[in-house]
Parts: structure tokens; C-alpha cells; sequence
């Protein structure tokens, strides 16, 4: 593949992002001296093409449709080795959390679409039942997917251990959930929140 | 009451406070290389800002002072180690009892001038000039000392109360 | 019955379901050492990792609410999930931090956040407040003989200074327990390294590959079985082992215990009411051959 | 009545162009206290210099201004010339009407207003000034030196052989310090024992050095030129005189596993011992904590094999105090050690790397031990687990240091170096071994250092790889290496035999302690603060103390050299003279307003104020004051504007002299 020259000046480094970045995270990303110590320890470095000290870096230049142009931050597991490990104090496990949100709310730029629909069926789930089913978030996320026999194996065994709920209760607080989710959309309407 | 751009047609008194390693040293750069300033400013020199009584400032404006500078080394460069950065706490706390007392802060700057820095002296004695200009003659503080609120005397008991509040 | 020790409990969403086990196991051994367990009244999903994936404030503002029902039982919060346990520390600690977040949370839950109560792990509230002793005398069937690698996953000590469960890199807190059950433990080199539970949906691949390692590594220390306390990390290592195995060409044969079921095991609770015909990876066979059942 | 001479100068046309200088003596001259004021063309001049004496004597002046250029130009030369018309020389200032007026305004009118101003200020000051007495003191021309690393050797021998008398005092048995532990070093690659060791005898021969090993300062009083130094000798259980280092109590001691510390435990040695064959004094000291007499009451073993009859269990610490005139500090450094997290420090282990459980994780150290030819293994690097050759071996650099998160933020130094040698010693040692090095930054400033970087890589062909790593782990009798390589992008894993870890430079456990005795200051990491970094880099700001070597931050073995010769060089300034002369200006506390608060003293960068004793006639004690030591005062006067009681005034800048100038504005 090739890659692309960086061209750096004052208006290609998009820094309004990375202080965004910044805000959500609560943490710097000026801090980084790209020792690589995350990525040594990222389980899912190897299924990255951006290995996590790299994202640092792209952000400290401001080039973030670098990083959503790839799919590395769909493939953080959010176990926090990296954020454990760093020199630095630089928690780059939030960092990805609020990449994923920017790049969610830029209506998903980025190429991986399975971590994202299994993000959203979840989301889903908690709005319409407040708690997970994981029976539901299954079948659902395999016809979504268009996998539709995927672990397939695996349901009847669980059903007969009794791990697979098929019906399920509403929560009877769903009308106070439904107002947590309509009142942070309101805040993000009036520009409250990020 | 002031308003802000105008220019008042009156010649403002400056006292600077200075310590001798750096802004004096800076401000007599300032002379070697003939810069020019407005000649309003005083300068009284101290061994180190560790050793401005911020009493003075006060002092300053009650003896007639329209604006004070205190300028000395920077952070880092004291020649006599922390002198400045005990200055500097100081007059962090002391800022407050300013305002209490009835001083328009902006008449007052602290600012760091090295022994190289002879035009950046010249800046702040420029600048400060010209903002108290526009601020118009300080008359708040006369008129206090006019209604002998505040006897001017350095060792009265409010004040030790003051002071005990700035102690680090 | 201990007046003294009530708590708060909050199973999270997989225990309701396919980690019925775990929570069945945990009622039983509660009971069995008389400590109070009162379920949070409508609980509802953390958010879990996809919230905080990719609405962080929505993720916190979940867990707040949680946190404000809790406040309606005495006692402690216990939480039985390692996913469930580092959401509501984590939401703690930033809302403390953070004063913009936890306005923005407040605006969302309508509700101050309440970030003084204790919420606790299971295996704090086994090894810190009821105690190794007094575990170790509610054993009446020591699990003598049988070698555990005590697998903690990813979330239960991380980041630094916020679940303060134990030693970040090198916590004991697990081996402790389990040798309070009298069972052996045995050092091994992938305690806490991630088995991908994040990917269960999406990308079982991922998890094969991770959750491999993992049972590979247990394997060659000597272990006889595995013990975990989350139902995340036992549904990747226990569920998917068998697919796991075909796929590498491996026999582990690796029976993964949640840490109540085999402490339930070891107060004599049986192992009907420990959950254990649940277990994908058959466990009679090696609590046989330890006499244990 | 003060009869004040006010001069007024013209610089030739330098102030008079701007300033109308007959205008300024004519206004000045009509201030209360000024008898005379006249104006010149040429102040500083001989004939200007003439014209202020005559007027001295002729017009009896007590007091004098001279109106012209800055006083950091001509104070000095005014001063002198005053004083040699029989005037204090603190009596004449100067106001600066050139630099800070005629130069820099071109309005006459205003600057000659304001020329008038500043010659009436000084005026009120002038007249409030105090005639001061040069301040003096004696100096005692021996030094103190604390630790007998190369730094302090190095020091102690340059003061020696000055001429002058040097106590040098060291906490272990032998001097030597780290440098006696390193095999080969760099930049050289030369022997480190052979170009120490003699130097160690040196330091035992000497006719102008008493050497204090095993012994530590207690206390310490007094200022520059006039220390008085308390010393503790611990109780060596053999008495230093009457041994003749034949050996035969160690070679029969019974007790003989315990760990050997210069040998980073690798080797052991009985429980009485010299640290290490060069040992300087060559005198054994039996460890009582392992000793079977000490424990029990049962062995005597080496009393009784000892032919002088040097061993002597009943021996107890001694007190001793040397009055010296100058402290050098030279206590060196520790390395940060990843196995344990000292008690109250901010420093956060390395449970990623096993905290240090893992036998074949060692640290820089241990390595030069290794590698040394008198070391445990007599040169050979081998594994500690099980004596066996690593044939892949990976360091990592940076442990400790360069992490913040760990506790410390700064680069170490010596370390990238060191590596850089170690992976060179290596591989002359095991032909067929690999070396891989993870790291960050090479950071080899200094004459031929880069050169010997690149040659442990184009040469001794170790691997760098530029990233860290994350984890190391214990598979079989191999250490998994977790790392990545940032420049290629991927992770990298090494199946290793044997790390090295590059561990932090920290200063010594209990510098602090020492620091609170000596007055010094330290940094948040102990390390003790110059009085400039540039200008003042191996001087304390507290007189009389000097700085060498690791114990001021991180050093090398010429770095630590040259600023210990630098050290000695400062001493011998000061031994030098006969007596201190120094500048008056300096705080006095009036005792009857002290309330002794000793604020002044918790804002005082020279540690100059002390507590004194009021008593009343029978003794009683009345109150405890501050005492501003003049030999120490640095004369900033932060004290003074600290003192909630104007207590204690800064002489020449009191408050009722400023008080007074600004009263003139
Ligand atoms: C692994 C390693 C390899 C190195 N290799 C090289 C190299 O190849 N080349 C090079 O140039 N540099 C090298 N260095 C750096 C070198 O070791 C230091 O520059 C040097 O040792 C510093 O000397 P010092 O006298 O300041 O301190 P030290 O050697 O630490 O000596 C301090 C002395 O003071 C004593 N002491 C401490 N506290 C007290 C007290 N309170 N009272 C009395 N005595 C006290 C100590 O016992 C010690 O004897 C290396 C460093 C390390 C860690
Ligand atoms: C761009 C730059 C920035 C720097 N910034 C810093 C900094 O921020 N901080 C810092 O610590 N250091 C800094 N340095 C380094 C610093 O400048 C040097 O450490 C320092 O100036 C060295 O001083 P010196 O007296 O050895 O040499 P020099 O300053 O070079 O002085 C040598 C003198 O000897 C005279 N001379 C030469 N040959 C003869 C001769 N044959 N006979 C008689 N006289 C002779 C020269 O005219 C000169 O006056 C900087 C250097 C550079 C290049
Ligand atoms: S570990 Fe921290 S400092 Fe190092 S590269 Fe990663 S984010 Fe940057
Ligand atoms: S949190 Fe994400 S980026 Fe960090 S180590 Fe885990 S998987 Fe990698
Ligand atoms: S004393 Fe100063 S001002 Fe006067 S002539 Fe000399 S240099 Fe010039
Ligand atoms: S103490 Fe006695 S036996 Fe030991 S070395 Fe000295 S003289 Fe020899
Ligand atoms: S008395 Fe102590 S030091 Fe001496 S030989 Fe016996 S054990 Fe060793
Ligand atoms: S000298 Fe090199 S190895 Fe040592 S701390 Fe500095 S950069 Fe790291
Ligand atoms: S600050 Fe003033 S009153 Fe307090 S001890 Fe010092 S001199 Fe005395
Ligand atoms: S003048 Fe400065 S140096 Fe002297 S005693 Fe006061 S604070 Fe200390």
C-alpha cells in the first residue's frame, strides 16, 4: 500500500481534535514520548494497524483521519495494559474510548463495522430492556452480520446448561433509563457535553 | 471614574520596585544601548525581590504613586536562590488585601527582567506608563490616606494580622 | 446469622443469564458463611465495555444511577463481574476527579452522584472483610491436592489507583483465597494478560487466539484447573475451550471454576448448588479423582 | 546633623546633554542635611577624584552622593575613594542619573525633574546609612571530605597535596564506592580497578590525610572557615592500629554465608571480612548482626587465631570532632533497586518485571560485577540461577528513570553508556552470544561517546531496538522479553537467557539526613542543589560547602573527577587567605521585637539564622531569638520582608530608609 506524504503545517494538524481528544479522555497526549512500552504489552497490537504508541503519535501531530481511516481502534480490547504501563501517565486506553466516540459521531469513517454494530446492538439493548440478553444481542448481531450460523455450535449446549435465557423481564425502571439516554442527547444538542 | 482608551492628559508617577542582579542591571542595558522610555518611572533598588515588603507598595500609592512595577529575576535565577520565589508568594496573597483595600490591580505589575533583556524593560515601563495614563490619576488611595484610615505605619496591629495571613 | 455483614449485591447482566452459576454459587456460599446478600432493587446494565467504548458519558451516568439505587440497601456494593467492578470504580474515581464530568452526569441522571459508598469485589469481601481465618474454618472439604491457576484477566486490578483491589502487576489476592479453601495455587506467567472478552460478538477469532494463550500457559505450569471471578473470562476460557482446542489442536481438558463455586465446594455446599453441572469442561472428573465429591 | 556632599556629574556631555546638571546641584543643595552640592565634568577622573576628598576634608562631610553612571560601574571606586578621606565607605552611594536617565530620555525638562528626584532619594538614603565594619573572619585551613567515592578521593588528594590537611570521612569499611565495582570502563574501555586502586593507597599514605572509614558525621556546627564536626567511628571490632591485615581471622571465621554486598550478593563472605582484596584500610570489620560471638557469645575464633591481638569484641562507637574550614560532599549514588519500594517514596515498582524475582533480571551493577576480573566469577558472565553462559542476553534501558509515573522523571545519565560497554564486554566475553538492547534515545554527549555507541553496533554487533518493553516472564529456564520496536511498528519477543536492566541513579538512602546536618539544600529526588547551575555548579549556597561527584546528580566518572578537582580548587581559594573579608550588607535581628516565630529562618536559602538564648542574670531563660550569622548571610533580605515583627533589618535597606525614599517621591 502506499502511503501517503505527511504534509504538516498549522492548518493540516487538526489539534481542535486532539484537544477534544484531550477533554474526553482527561488525559495529555503531549505527555507521550513514544517509548512504545504500550504497544510491547497491547494484546491486540498484532491485529492493529497502527500499533497504540503510534495513535499517540498521529494525535501529537493532529492527523486523526490517519487513525480513522484504519480500523486499529476498533480492535482495542479497553483492557488497560497500555494505560498500566505507561512512563507516562498517559491513559491511552481512554484515549481510545474517545477516539471510538468521535469517530462514532462522524458516523463511522472507520472501516471496521462488526465491533461497531456489536457496540450498538448493546446500546440498543440496555435503551429497550435496561439490562443485556445475550441470547437476543446474539441472534441479532448474526443476522445483522449476515453471519447468520455463526456459533451455531455453541447455542443448543448452552440452552441445555441453562445459559441462554430465551425470554426476559423489562426492567421496571426503563422509563428513568430512557431519560438518562434522551437527556445526555439533549445536553449533546445544546453543545453541554462532548 | 475612568474609562478605558481615553488618554488623560496627566503625567502618572511610577515607583518600580527592582532588585539589583537582574532589572537593574536590565534597566541600565536599557541605557547603554539609549533606548527610550517615558521618564515617569522611578526605580528603587533592593538586593533581591525576597526583600519587598509588599507594605511598600501600598506605601507607594498612598505617598502618591499612579502605578507600581516590582521586577526581578525570573523564576529560577535568583541570585540568592529563592529569594524571588518567596517574593512571589508573597505577593500572590497580598494581591488579595490590594483589592480589599480598595486598588485597582491593574495598576500595579510584577514582571521578570534579566540583566539581557534591557528592551523588554523598557516594554513593561512603556506599557504600564501608558495603562495608568489611561486609568487617570489614582485618587482612591489619597483620599484614604486624607481620612487617616490607614495611618501609613508599618507595625500596626491589622497589619500583623495581614501579615500573618501572607506567611508561607 | 452475622448482623454485621450485609451487602449490596450486584450481579450485572451475565449473571442473570449465562453466568447463572456464578450467581447461584455466590448466594450459596454467602449463606453457607452467614453474610447478608440483598440484590440491588432494578439494577440495570453497566454499560459495560461498549458504553465507555464509545460513550464514555453515557457509560459513567449508567453506572451513577446504579450507584444511587444501591444506596437503598445497607451495606457495601459487591459486585460479582470484573467488567461491572471496574465500570462503577472508574466512574467513581473520574466523577471525583473530574468536576465537568460529574456535572455532566448529574444533568443526565437528574441526581447528585453519590460516590462515598464502598464498592467492593467479591474477592475483597472474602479476603478483607470476612477474612482468610474465617474462611478457612467454614472449610469442611479442603480441596487438598488440587493445583489452581488463579486467572485475573485484564480488569480487575487496572489502571493503576482505581479499583485498588490489590498490587496492579503482582496481586495475590486470588491465591490467597483459594488457599484458604486449601487447595494448591501455582505461579504462572498469563494471571492478567487480556483473553479479548470485548470481541466475544464480534471477533471470536480474536478471542481464540488470546483465550489460547492463556489456557496454554495454565496448562504447562501444571495446573489441574482454573479459577476465575469473572463470568466474561469464563465464558471465553470454559465455553469456548473445546472450539478453542480444535482450532490449535490442544487438549487442555482445563475445568474453569468460578471462585465462589469452588469455595462453595469446599463449605460443603454440594455440587448441585454450586453450579458446577453448568460447567462446559466437565469438573467431576478431577473433583473425584481429588476425593473431593 | 548629617553634613551631606552631593557631586553631580556630567560624563562630558553624556548627562549634561539631557540633564541640567547645574539645575539638579542647585535644587539638591537646598535639601535639609546636604552642605554642599557642586557638579563636574569628570567624576571618576583623578582630578574629580581629588575634587570629592578635598571637599571631604575641607567641608567636613559625614555623608556623600555622587550623582553619575550606575554604582555596578564606579561604586566601588567612589567607595574607595571616600574611604580613603577617612569616610566609611558605606557611607557614599551613588544615584544613577546616566543609564537610568539622560541615556534614556531625550525631554530635558522631564529628565532633569526627574534626575532631581532621584539624587533627593538617595539623599534620604544616604543619611539613614550605617557606618558597617568590614565583616571578617578566621578560616582553619583543614577540610572535611563526606564519602570516599573517586569523588572524594579525587578531592581529598588535589587539597592534600595543596598542602593542606584533609579529614576524610566514608561510611563503609573501605573507600572506593562504586567505581572499585566496575569491571572496564568507558569511554576507554580501561581497567577500572587498576586506575582506582592506586589512588586508594594514595589516599592511605598520605601524610595530610586522616582517613575515617567506617564512620559517619553526626553533627556538624559552626560556618565557613569555622566548622566544628562531630564524627562517630562505629565500633570495627578490630582495632585499626595494632592489625596487620594478615587475613588469618577471615580465613577461620566459621561463619561465612552471608551475602556480599560488593559483589551485589552474588558471592558471599564470613562474618568477618574486608569488602574486597584493595580494600583501603586493609583492616577487617566483623559484622555484628551475623557474628556467632554477638549472637550467642559463642565462637572468639578469630581473637584467638589473631597474633597482635587486634580483634576486640568490647569495642564501642567513637565520638570525634575535627574543626575544619571547608566540607566537601561527595556521598554518590545508589541504584534504584526493583525489588522493593522504599518505605514513604513516591516510587512505584516494576511488578511488570517480576520485581526483581527472577534470578537471571539483574541490574547494571551486578553485571560489572560479573564481568569484573576479581569478581564472584572471576570475569566470566554467567547466570546466577545456574552458573550457565546466557547466550542471548537483552538489557533494557531507562528502568526507573525517564518514568514519571515511576517516581522518576530524569535521565540517569551513565546508563546509556554503560549499556553500550556492557554489550562490548559481552561480546569479547561470549563469542557466540547475542546482545540486544531496548531503548529510547542514545544519549552520549561527550568527547568520543557517540563513536563508542556506534561501535558496540557496527562493531560488537549488539542489536539495538528502539522501543520498551512491557513485561518480562519466566518460561521454562528462559525470560520472555515482551518489547516492541517502534520503528518498524511491531511487537518483538526475545526468548532470553539473562536481562539487564538499566536501573536508575538515585542519590544515597539518608542524604537528606546529611543534608539537614550540613544546611544544605536538596532536590525532591535528594540530590544535593548547587548554587547555580551554571555559574556556581559545585559550590552549596550555604558557604563553605562543596559539592562533587553523583551525590549532585547523575555522573560519569570525568564528570564526577572534574568537579571534584573543581571542588578542591574552591577549597584552596578559600584556604588561601588568612581571614574572610566579605561584604557588610547583612541582617541583624533586633532582639527585644523578636517573637521568635523564625519565619525568617524557614525562608532563608543560606541557613544563616540560628536560635539564641535570652536569659535573665540568674540564668533563667527569657526567650529564644533568631541570630543572623553574618558569615553566612547572603544579604537578600527576604527575611526582613518575611518577619511579621520587623524584627530583623537588613543593614542599608531598612525599612525606614526605603520608607524614607519613597517619602521623597
Ligand atoms: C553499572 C554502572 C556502570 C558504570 N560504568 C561507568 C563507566 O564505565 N565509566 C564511567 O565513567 N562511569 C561509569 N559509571 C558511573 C560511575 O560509577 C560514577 O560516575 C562514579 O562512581 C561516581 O563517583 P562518586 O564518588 O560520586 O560516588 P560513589 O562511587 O557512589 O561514592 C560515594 C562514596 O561515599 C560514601 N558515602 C555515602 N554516603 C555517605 C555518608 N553519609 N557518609 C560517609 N560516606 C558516605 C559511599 O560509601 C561511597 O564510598 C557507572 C555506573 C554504574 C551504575
Ligand atoms: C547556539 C548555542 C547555544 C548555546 N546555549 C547554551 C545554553 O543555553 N546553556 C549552556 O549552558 N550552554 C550553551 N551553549 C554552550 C556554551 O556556549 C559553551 O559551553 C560556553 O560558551 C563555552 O565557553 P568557553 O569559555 O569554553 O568558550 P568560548 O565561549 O568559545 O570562549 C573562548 C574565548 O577564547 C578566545 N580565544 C580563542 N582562541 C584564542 C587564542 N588563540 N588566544 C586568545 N584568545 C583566544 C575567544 O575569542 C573566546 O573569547 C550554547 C552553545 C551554542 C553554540
Ligand atoms: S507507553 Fe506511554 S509514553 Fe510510551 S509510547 Fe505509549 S503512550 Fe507514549
Ligand atoms: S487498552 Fe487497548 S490499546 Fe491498550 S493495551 Fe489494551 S487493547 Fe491495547
Ligand atoms: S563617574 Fe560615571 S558618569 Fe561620571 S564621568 Fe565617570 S563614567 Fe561618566
Ligand atoms: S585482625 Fe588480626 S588476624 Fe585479622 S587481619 Fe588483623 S592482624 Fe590479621
Ligand atoms: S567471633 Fe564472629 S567474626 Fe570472629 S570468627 Fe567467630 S563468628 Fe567469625
Ligand atoms: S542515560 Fe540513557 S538509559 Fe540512562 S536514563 Fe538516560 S536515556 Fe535512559
Ligand atoms: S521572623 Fe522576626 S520575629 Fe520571627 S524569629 Fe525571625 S526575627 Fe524573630
Ligand atoms: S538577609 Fe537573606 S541570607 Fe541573610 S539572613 Fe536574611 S534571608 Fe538569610
Amino acid at each position: 500500500m502506499k502511503k501517503k506524504k505527511m504534509i504538516i503545517s498549522s492548518q493540516t494538524m487538526e489539534l481542535d481534535v486532539v484537544r477534544k481528544v484531550e477533554a474526553l479522555s482527561g488525559t495529555s497526549v503531549r505527555r507521550c514520548f513514544q517509548c512504545g512500552k504500550c504497544s510491547a504489552g497491547c494484546p491486540m497490537a498484532t491485529f492493529m494497524e497502527h500499533p497504540p504508541n503510534r495513535i499517540v503519535r498521529l494525535l501529537q501531530l493532529g492527523q486523526w483521519q490517519r487513525i480513522l481511516a484504519g480500523r486499529s481502534i476498533w480492535y482495542c480490547a479497553s483492557c488497560e495494559t497500555c494505560s498500566t504501563r505507561c512512563p507516562n501517565k498517559v491513559h491511552l486506553a481512554s484515549i481510545m474510548d474517545a477516539l471510538r466516540k468521535l469517530s462514532w459521531d462522524a458516523e463511522g469513517p472507520s472501516k471496521e463495522s462488526y465491533v461497531q454494530l456489536a457496540n450498538r446492538l448493546f446500546l440498543e439493548n440496555i435503551r429497550s430492556y435496561g439490562r443485556q440478553y445475550e441470547m437476543r444481542l446474539a441472534a441479532v448481531f448474526n443476522v445483522k452480520s449476515g453471519q447468520f450460523l455463526k456459533d451455531l455450535m455453541l447455542g443448543p449446549k448452552l440452552i441445555s446448561k441453562g445459559k441462554l435465557k430465551m425470554f426476559h423481564q423489562k426492567n421496571r425502571n426503563m422509563a428513568e433509563i430512557e431519560k438518562i439516554f434522551s437527556r445526555i442527547e439533549e445536553m449533546r444538542k445544546k453543545g453541554e457535553a462532548l | 471614574m475612568s474609562t478605558p482608551g481615553t488618554k488623560h492628559d496627566f503625567e502618572p508617577k511610577i515607583i518600580a520596585f527592582v532588585c539589583t542582579w537582574c532589572t537593574y542591571a536590565g534597566a541600565d542595558l536599557a541605557g547603554t544601548s539609549r533606548m527610550q522610555y517615558p521618564a515617569n518611572v522611578r526605580l528603587l533598588k533592593f538586593p533581591c525581590t525576597g526583600r519587598i515588603d509588599p507594605i511598600f507598595i501600598l506605601k507607594a500609592f498612598q505617598q502618591g504613586a499612579d502605578g507600581v512595577l516590582v521586577s526581578g529575576c525570573h523564576p529560577g535565577d535568583c541570585h540568592y536562590i529563592a529569594g524571588n520565589f518567596h517574593a512571589r508568594r508573597r505577593f500572590a496573597a497580598f494581591r488579595k488585601l490590594l483589592e480589599f483595600v480598595g486598588v485597582d490591580l491593574n495598576r500595579l505589575q510584577f514582571s521578570w527582567v534579566s540583566a539581557a533583556e534591557g528592551g523588554k524593560w523598557v516594554e513593561v515601563v512603556t506599557e504600564l506608563t501608558e495603562r495608568v495614563r489611561c486609568m487617570g490619576p489614582m485618587l482612591e488611595f489619597k483620599e484614604l490616606a486624607l481620612e487617616e484610615q490607614w495611618s501609613g505605619k508599618l507595625d500596626s496591629l491589622e497589619l500583623q494580622e495581614a501579615y500573618n495571613q501572607i506567611q508561607v | 446469622m452475622d448482623k454485621t455483614l450485609n451487602y449490596a449485591y450486584y450481579p450485572g447482566c451475565s449473571l442473570h443469564a449465562s453466568a447463572g452459576e456464578y450467581d447461584l454459587s455466590t448466594r450459596e456460599l454467602f449463606n453457607l458463611l452467614g453474610v447478608g446478600l440483598t440484590e440491588v432493587p432494578d439494577w440495570f446494565c453497566c454499560g459495560a465495555t461498549p458504553a465507555h467504548n464509545v460513550d464514555e458519558l453515557l457509560s459513567l451516568s449508567l453506572c451513577a444511577k446504579n450507584l444511587e439505587l444501591a444506596e437503598q440497601v445497607d451495606g457495601d456494593v459487591a459486585v460479582a463481574c470484573a467488567a461491572c467492578f471496574s465500570r462503577l470504580k472508574f466512574t467513581q474515581h473520574t466523577l471525583l476527579e473530574d468536576e465537568t464530568k460529574r456535572r455532566q452526569v448529574e444533568k443526565a441522571i437528574d441526581a447528585p452522584a453519590r460516590l462515598d459508598g464502598k464498592v467492593k469485589h467479591l474477592l475483597e469481601i472474602l479476603a478483607r472483610d470476612i477474612g482468610l481465618e474465617r474462611l478457612a474454618s467454614a472449610v469442611s472439604k479442603p480441596l487438598s491436592g488440587v493445583k489452581v491457576a488463579c486467572y485475573y484477566g485484564c480488569l480487575l486490578t487496572r489502571p493503576p489507583d482505581v479499583p485498588n483491589l490489590d498490587c496492579v502487576e503482582a496481586p495475590t489476592i486470588m491465591e490467597r483465597v483459594v488457599e484458604a479453601a486449601g487447595a494448591e495455587t501455582v505461579p504462572w506467567s498469563h494471571r492478567m494478560e487480556c483473553c479479548g472478552a470485548n470481541f466475544t460478538l464480534s471477533r471470536p477469532g480474536v478471542v481464540i487466539q488470546l483465550s489460547n494463550a492463556i489456557l496454554d500457559s495454565a496448562k504447562s505450569s501444571g495446573a489441574d484447573c482454573v479459577v476465575v471471578a469473572c463470568p466474561l473470562c469464563h465464558g471465553n476460557l470454559d465455553m469456548r475451550q473445546k472450539e478453542i482446542e480444535g482450532v490449535y489442536n490442544a487438549e487442555y481438558g482445563l475445568p474453569v471454576f468460578y471462585i465462589t463455586q469452588l469455595l462453595a465446594v469446599a463449605c460443603g455446599a454440594g455440587a448441585e448448588k454450586s453450579g458446577l453441572g453448568a460447567l462446559m469442561v466437565d469438573p467431576f472428573p478431577l473433583l473425584k479423582v481429588k476425593n473431593i465429591l | 546633623m548629617s553634613r551631606i556632599g552631593v557631586f553631580v556629574c556630567h560624563c562630558g556631555e553624556n548627562i549634561s546633554r539631557t540633564v541640567d546638571v547645574e539645575r539638579v546641584a542647585a535644587e539638591v543643595g537646598k535639601l535639609p542635611g546636604v552642605a554642599l552640592a557642586t557638579d563636574y565634568k569628570y567624576m571618576c577622573s583623578d582630578p574629580g577624584q581629588g575634587l570629592l576628598k578635598k571637599a571631604i576634608a575641607e567641608q567636613r562631610l559625614s555623608h556623600v552622593v555622587v550623582a553619575a553612571c550606575s554604582p555596578r560601574m564606579h561604586e566601588r571606586t567612589f567607595r574607595k575613594a571616600v574611604e580613603s578621606a577617612g569616610i566609611n565607605p558605606f557611607l557614599c552611594e551613588m544615584a544613577n542619573i546616566r543609564e537610568h536617565c539622560s541615556w534614556v530620555h531625550d525631554n530635558r525638562e522631564e529628565a532633569t525633574e526627574k534626575a532631581i528626584e532621584i539624587v533627593g532619594m538617595m539623599v534620604e538614603r544616604v543619611k539613614r546609612n550605617r557606618a558597617l565594619p568590614a565583616i571578617t573572619v578566621p578560616v582553619t585551613k583543614r577540610s572535611l571530605i563526606i564519602g570516599g567515592g573517586i569523588a572524594g578521593i579525587q578531592a581529598a588528594l588535589d587539597i592534600a597535596d595543596a598542602g593542606h590537611e584533609v579529614v576524610l570521612v566514608e561510611r563503609e569499611p573501605s573507600i572506593g564506592g562504586h567505581m572499585a565495582q566496575l569491571s572496564e570502563t568507558f569511554p576507554t574501555l580501561d581497567c577500572s580497578q587498576c586506575i582506582m586502586t592506586p589512588r586508594m593507597v594514595d589516599v592511605a599514605n598520605h601524610p595530610r590525610i586522616t582517613l575515617h572509614s567506617y564512620s559517619e558525621v553526626e553533627h556538624v556546627e559552626g560556618y565557613i572557615g569555622n566548622f566544628q564536626v562531630t564524627i562517630r567511628k562505629k565500633a570495627r571490632s578490630v582495632d585499626e592500629k595494632k592489625c596487620t591485615g594478615c587475613g588469618v581471622c577471615i580465613e577461620k571465621c566459621p561463619i561465612r554465608k552471608i551475602p556480599n554486598k560488593f559483589d551485589c550478593n552474588l558471592g558471599m563472605r564470613p562474618a568477618i571480612y574486608i569488602p574486597f582484596p584493595q580494600a583501603v584500610p586493609n583492616t577487617p570489620v566483623i559484622d555484628r548482626e551475623s557474628c556467632a560471638m554477638f549472637k550467642s557469645g559463642k565462637c572468639g575464633l578469630c581473637k584467638k587465631v589473631c597474633g597482635p591481638g587486634a580483634v576486640d569484641y568490647e569495642q564501642e562507637d567513637r565520638l570525634i570532632v575535627e574543626p575544619v574550614g571547608a566540607i566537601v560532599v561527595a556521598t554518590g549514588f545508589d541504584l534504584y533497586d526493583i525489588t522493593e519500594k522504599p518505605k514513604g517514596s513516591q516510587i512505584k515498582g516494576y511488578g511488570e518485571f517480576g520485581h526483581g524475582r527472577i534470578p537471571d533480571v539483574i541490574d547494571g551493577m551486578t553485571f560489572e560485577r560479573l564481568a569484573s576480573a576479581s569478581g564472584p566469577t572471576g570475569g566470566r558472565i554467567l547466570r546466577p540461577s545456574d552458573g550457565r553462559e546466557p547466550k542471548q542476553i537483552v538489557f533494557i534501558q531507562c528502568v526507573g528513570s525517564r518514568a514519571r509515573e515511576k517516581g522518576i522523571s530524569y535521565c540517569s545519565k551513565v546508563c546509556c553508556m554503560y549499556t553500550a560497554k556492557q554489550t562490548m564486554l559481552y561480546h569479547h566475553k561470549v563469542h557466540d552470544g547475542q546482545a540486544y538492547v531496548f531503548f529510547m534515545d542514545a544519549r552520549t554527549p561527550g568527547k568520543s561517546y557517540d563513536e563508542f555507541w556506534r561501535r558496540s553496533i557496527e562493531e560488537e554487533e549488539a542489536v539495538y531496538i528502539r522501543g520498551m518493553v512491557s513485561r518480562l516472564y519466566q518460561k521454562g529456564d528462559k525470560i520472555v522479553v515482551m518489547g516492541s520496536d517502534i520503528a518498524v511498528g511491531v511487537q518483538v519477543e526475545i526468548e532470553a537467557d539473562m536481562v539487564v536492566l538499566a536501573t536508575a541513579v538515585q542519590p544515597r538512602s539518608g542524604a537528606d539526613i546529611l543534608a539537614q546536618k550540613l544546611g544544605i539544600s536538596y532536590d525532591k529526588y535528594h540530590f544535593y542543589s548547587e548554587a547555580h547551575a551554571k555559574l556556581r555548579p559545585v559550590e552549596c549556597a550555604t558557604a563553605g560547602i562543596y559539592l562533587a561527584g553523583a551525590c549532585q546528580g547523575p555522573k560519569d566518572i570525568p564528570d564526577t573527577v572534574s568537579q571534584a578537582s573543581a571542588a578542591a580548587a574552591k577549597v584552596m581559594t578559600l584556604f588561601a587567605r588568612e581571614k574572610l573579608e566579605r561584604e557588610p550588607i547583612v541582617a541583624r535581628v533586633r532582639e527585644a521585637g523578636c517573637v521568635g516565630c523564625f519565619y525568617c529562618r524557614k525562608v532563608c536559602a543560606y541557613g544563616a539564622i540560628e536560635e539564641k538564648e535570652i536569659r535573665d542574670r540568674q540564668g533563667n531563660l527569657i526567650k529564644v531569638v533568631a541570630y543572623v550569622n553574618p558569615g553566612v548571610c547572603g544579604g537578600c533580605g527576604t527575611c526582613q520582608a518575611t518577619c511579621p515583627s520587623k524584627s530583623v533589618e537588613l543593614d542599608g535597606y531598612t525599612d525606614e530608609q526605603i520608607v524614607a525614599m519613597i517619602e521623597a517621591l
